[in-house]
């Protein structure tokens, strides 16, 4: 039955007979492709064109206070590459000459200071990979399953490693004054970008960094600065960092009030919920990715992730969260960062309901949708980390469903 | 700070500190010198904001809301604006200044902030007067309606969070699963065929 | 001294005075910058232009047998991004609809197979971090100093995370008979590429990749498919993969004798130098990466591999190499993987000879240049993983030199 | 073969197997049915190879060079040709086969690549009569020169790499450095000013 493999690759010959793409000579194997230096800086495969990070024209009034998504669907690994990372602006995205930046320190510090980009290439580097997590990722969903795919389901999430200054090194610099205990990030750009961040954290892992992926920061992504605060809410990964005020006080800015609280069903809304749960997905099978291939082996495969550090164990379940079966997790396991997992099964070819779960290291563990709706009813937007269910039909289609 | 020091950078001048250092917090700490009335706010508003966030701040197609809404925080669909969710006045100053009128931020004067920041007060009906006039004195006065309802977190108190139990592995439902709703029945992935089915529901912040 | 930082940078306001980069709101802080999707697959700042792949056209007759240069200078951690992976083709870039694309299986196996990529999709799926040198890396600096930048001399290396099909589960798929001891890799691209592998590493470690960094693989690097063979010299991966024969003998091919033999003083020729020795090179500062902000604080860094494993200390020498200190290693330490190095030193300003050395988990370190000739000669062309030098003058300028 | 089975793929035709397994070994292995002289060769080689690697073989300005340098492997320059360096006849014929000429390959018959294969030899003086017909029935009679001097990796025996002690770490050259040579002196660097220098020594490959 999985001979010849999915209908969709497949060059279709008849059971013996021989596949003309292998008994006659292809273009391919006989005149020169391009040469080196076609592309200095190389792009994909033309036949990859769909692999493009993708926004929902009805969801914001303009494109510069936006969000596009990574296509999940179709990546593997825990790396995402950097063209795919999934944007996020509040006033588009800043063009910043690196030799026009300037990085400035201020506030119950000893001494005030400034920095250019030279400047800060100059103290010791460190190397990390970490995911970033829109809060809003999977959002759209707290009222039922609405978009069909993950890619908009839960593509406001990537994972880079990124080259930057531990953020403590930079305060040391300056000094911090005893009573400092909040430490305000702000951007460059025309959203002028701020977040409070306890003192904590940002004297635990947060990282000033300027590479990710091992070249420069992307635009998109805060070139030629940006604040990496592990595991807490992308939101408070400032781009294009340019300034870092020491305070004894939380700001309060419109993004840790207007926005990012999360509004209870009993019209509470809670404030400074910067952890990201652990959260996971298959990314395959999913809506994107059905499975043409008929039953036989199938590779389950998705992502999980965890604020509170590395992911022990991913359980999937292929019918709808009776029964779970651990995972195998494939690939670094670094704390803070994607993991990848696979279960690989013999599909019958029967309706599956494909759930997975994730449970990090410190016991915490993915809730079902609607024990998160029970404690917080549907208009928090954020912080939606609920265990998602694709129904894969014995056509191999897939989608988006609710269960019971 | 008794850090390591690699005597990197430079110290930065008053002047330099003072153009980028414009947050405002609840405290009324860094709120600069000035005074603006709601009549002027209102003047202002409709010139530079309404055309995005409509003549009462009631937000012009997806653009935002910045009045009404009080009491529909347990709706089915709340209405968050400055009145309603908001819960403190220095963040509209603050963000105002720093991020408005959108595609021309740092435009407004310190004294134009303060009257739109009153003008949004009135649309929200916080003040009623339009000749109340606010000013970096009185500002700390003023306290938002919803500023109580603000809470900490609490999500490691949440049932699923206690980490008393490891989650079930076989048997956990005692009935075969039922799908209960469908994306497809409100589809609305974009590039698929009934694109012009609509707009889905729901915002990214 | 260190005030404002390197010229090139700095917004050059003297002591005291308001840099007017701050005082002034600059555009990106007003106006709205480019929305989200502008560029659905994001591509890098046009401030890194620079920052490309480069060859050196002398070198070869025509661009589709020939090379090209990873950027090294410019990167930082151990992640190459897919777009900046050094190319080295014998027949220009094949271009393959992945709908197109046959695995064969062939020779002393049980059954003789092909798989489409479907096929492939369905096997249990790895992901690791490997490595790729060319055994020409270096090989143009045999007979002395030669091209002026890290990325000339050292340029012909990457590593990124794969994800594929252990080359085992497919030989083990076919069924390799008892007298199987080699096997030959062949790609589908207009040089047919072929290389013998011995049976034991195939089973060990050699992995058949389908993605890089998360993505489909590069059209440059063999898209849709290629091998893995880590640790041993990058022409064994052999890209656009369609056949593997298990065979009881090696083939000999022209990749294995004209070429990739490495020709001693004494006119005999090492065959089946496979390995990647230790290696090391220091990336800044560097030809291409001059020091611009005069003295005080330095980070040198580099990137160290080796084909035997883990790299387990890199040794740093300002000297020349008389004396040597211990320089920390940062970031992931994967077997088989680029690792990258800093040592942070405060320098006086004064003439500098900077020198790396790998030293791996094994024991194995790198020989002087003179230490490598006295064994080998000048003619080896391949497997060049002598210590470099690097000579920093007053100024910052860097140059390549030999030292006695 | 015992290993774990997925029954994935399907069993590759004869057709198929002989489409794609052209590879030739030493032992003769892979040869194809056919002949071809070295008069037939020479007539093939003008009009199919020539261009590039020179009427004799001696290579067009960078194209690879094919005959001569027998001797220089030991020079300063060596000459590396199928006469003076490569061990096998067999790389010849299936390398021709499956890769020459460079932009049409797969183009020439196996009795052509038979008749291709002995012109080379002839350019080498390893045969040396125009009528000579190579065949799949002679071909593993007929050795290169150079065949013995391929010896096996023996990087593991070279003095450094020993692993006997651990590398020096202070003083571990007498005087002061020297620098010896400097790469500005011979400057190749592609995109600096002085290009028109021109071109550098050595090769990828
Ligand atoms: C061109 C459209 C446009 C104009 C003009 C504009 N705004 Fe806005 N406003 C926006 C957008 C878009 C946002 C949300 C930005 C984001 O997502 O970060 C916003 C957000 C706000 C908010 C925060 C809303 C919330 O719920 O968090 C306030 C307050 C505000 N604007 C006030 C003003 C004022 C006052 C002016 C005039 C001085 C103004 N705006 C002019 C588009 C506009
Ligand atoms: C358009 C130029 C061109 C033509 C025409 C051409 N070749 Fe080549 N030949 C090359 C190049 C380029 C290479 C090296 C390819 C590589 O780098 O992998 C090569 C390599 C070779 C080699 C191996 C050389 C070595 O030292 O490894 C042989 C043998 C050879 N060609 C024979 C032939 C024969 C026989 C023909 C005609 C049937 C032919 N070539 C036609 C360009 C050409
Ligand atoms: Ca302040
Ligand atoms: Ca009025
Ligand atoms: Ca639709
Ligand atoms: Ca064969
Ligand atoms: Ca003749
Ligand atoms: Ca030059
Ligand atoms: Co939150
Ligand atoms: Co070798």
């Amino acid at each position: 039955a999985a001979a010849f493999g999915g209908a969709a690759f497949s060059g279709a010959a008849g059971a013996g007979e021989s596949d003309p793409l292998i008994t006659e000579v292809q273009d391919w194997n006989r005149y020169l492709g391009a040469g080196v230096q076609a592309a200095p800086y190389g792009v994909p495969s033309a036949h990859e064109a769909h692999v493009v990070r993708r926004d929902v024209e009805w969801l914001t009034a303009s494109t510069e206070s936006s969000v596009n998504f990574t296509p999940l669907h179709a990546l593997d690994g825990i790396i995402t590459p950097n063209g795919l990372c999934f944007e996020r602006h509040h006033g588009g995205v800043a063009d910043i000459a690196p030799a026009d930046h300037r990085l400035m320190i201020n506030g119950l510090v000893d001494k005030p200071l400034v920095f250019t980009m030279a400047d800060l290439m100059r103290f010791p580097r460190e190397n990390r990979v970490y995911f970033l997590e829109c809060a809003a990722n999977s959002g759209m969903e707290w009222r039922g399953a609405q978009l069909n795919g993950c890619q908009y389901t839960h593509g406001m999430v990537h994972c880079v490693m990124y080259t930057g200054v531990p953020l403590k090194t930079l305060l040391d610099e300056a000094g911090i004054k005893t009573n400092g205990k909040w430490v305000l990030a702000e951007g460059a750009d025309a959203a002028g970008m701020t977040r409070s961040i306890p003192m904590e954290k940002a004297l635990d892992d947060c990282l000033v960094a300027f590479k990710m992926n091992g070249e420069a920061l992307r635009p998109e992504q805060g070139y030629p600065l940006r604040l990496c605060v592990p595991g807490w809410e992308g939101n408070m990964w400032v781009k294009w960092l340019r300034r870092l005020e020491v305070g004894d006080e939380p700001w309060q800015q419109r993004e840790e009030t207007s926005k990012y609280t999360d509004l209870l069903a009993n019209g509470k809304a809670r404030r400074f919920t910067w952890v990201m749960d652990p959260k996971s997905v298959i990314t395959s099978p999913s809506p994107q990715m059905p499975i043409a291939h008929g039953k036989g082996p199938l590779v389950v495969s998705g992502l999980a992730w965890s604020g509170n550090g590395r992911i022990k164990r991913v359980d999937v379940s292929i019918d709808g969260g009776r029964n779970w079966t651990t995972a195998r997790i494939d690939g670094p396991s670094f704390s803070k960062a994607l993991h990848r997992f696979y279960l690989d099964i013999d599909w019958d070819g029967s309706d599956l309901l494909l759930q997975s779960r994730a449970l990090d290291e410190h016991g915490f563990y993915q809730p079902t949708k609607n024990a998160l709706r029970a404690e917080r009813g549907e208009n928090s937007i954020y912080h939606n980390n609920s265990i998602q269910t694709w129904h894969v039909k014995e056509d191999g289609t897939v989608e988006n469903v609710e269960v019971s | 700070g008794d850090g390591e020091k690699f005597g990197l950078g430079r110290t930065a001048t008053p002047d330099e500190v003072a153009a980028w250092d414009i947050d405002v917090r609840p405290d009324g700490k860094g709120l600069p010198e000035g005074h603006g009335t709601v009549a002027e706010g209102e003047v202002l508003f409709t010139d530079n904001c309404a055309a995005c966030h409509g003549d009462f701040g009631e937000g012009v197609g997806r653009w935002p809301v910045l009045a009404g809404g009080q009491g529909t925080l347990k709706d089915d669909r709340p209405e968050k604006t400055v009145g309603s969710y908001w819960p403190y006045l220095s963040t509209v100053y603050d963000y105002v200044r720093r991020a408005m009128p959108f595609g021309n931020a740092r435009s407004m004067t310190n004294d134009e902030v303060y009257a739109l920041t009153a003008y949004i007060l009135y649309l929200n009906d916080i003040v009623t007067d339009e000749d109340f006039e606010l000013s970096k004195e009185n500002f700390t006065s003023i306290h938002l309606p919803n500023e109580a309802n603000f809470i900490e977190d609490g999500r490691a108190e949440e049932p699923f969070n206690e980490r008393k139990a490891e989650p079930c592995m076989s048997n956990c439902k005692d009935s075969a699963v039922e799908i209960t709703m469908r994306a497809r029945i409100l589809d609305v992935t974009p590039g698929r065929a009934n694109d012009d089915e609509g707009a889905g529901a729901g915002s990214v912040d």
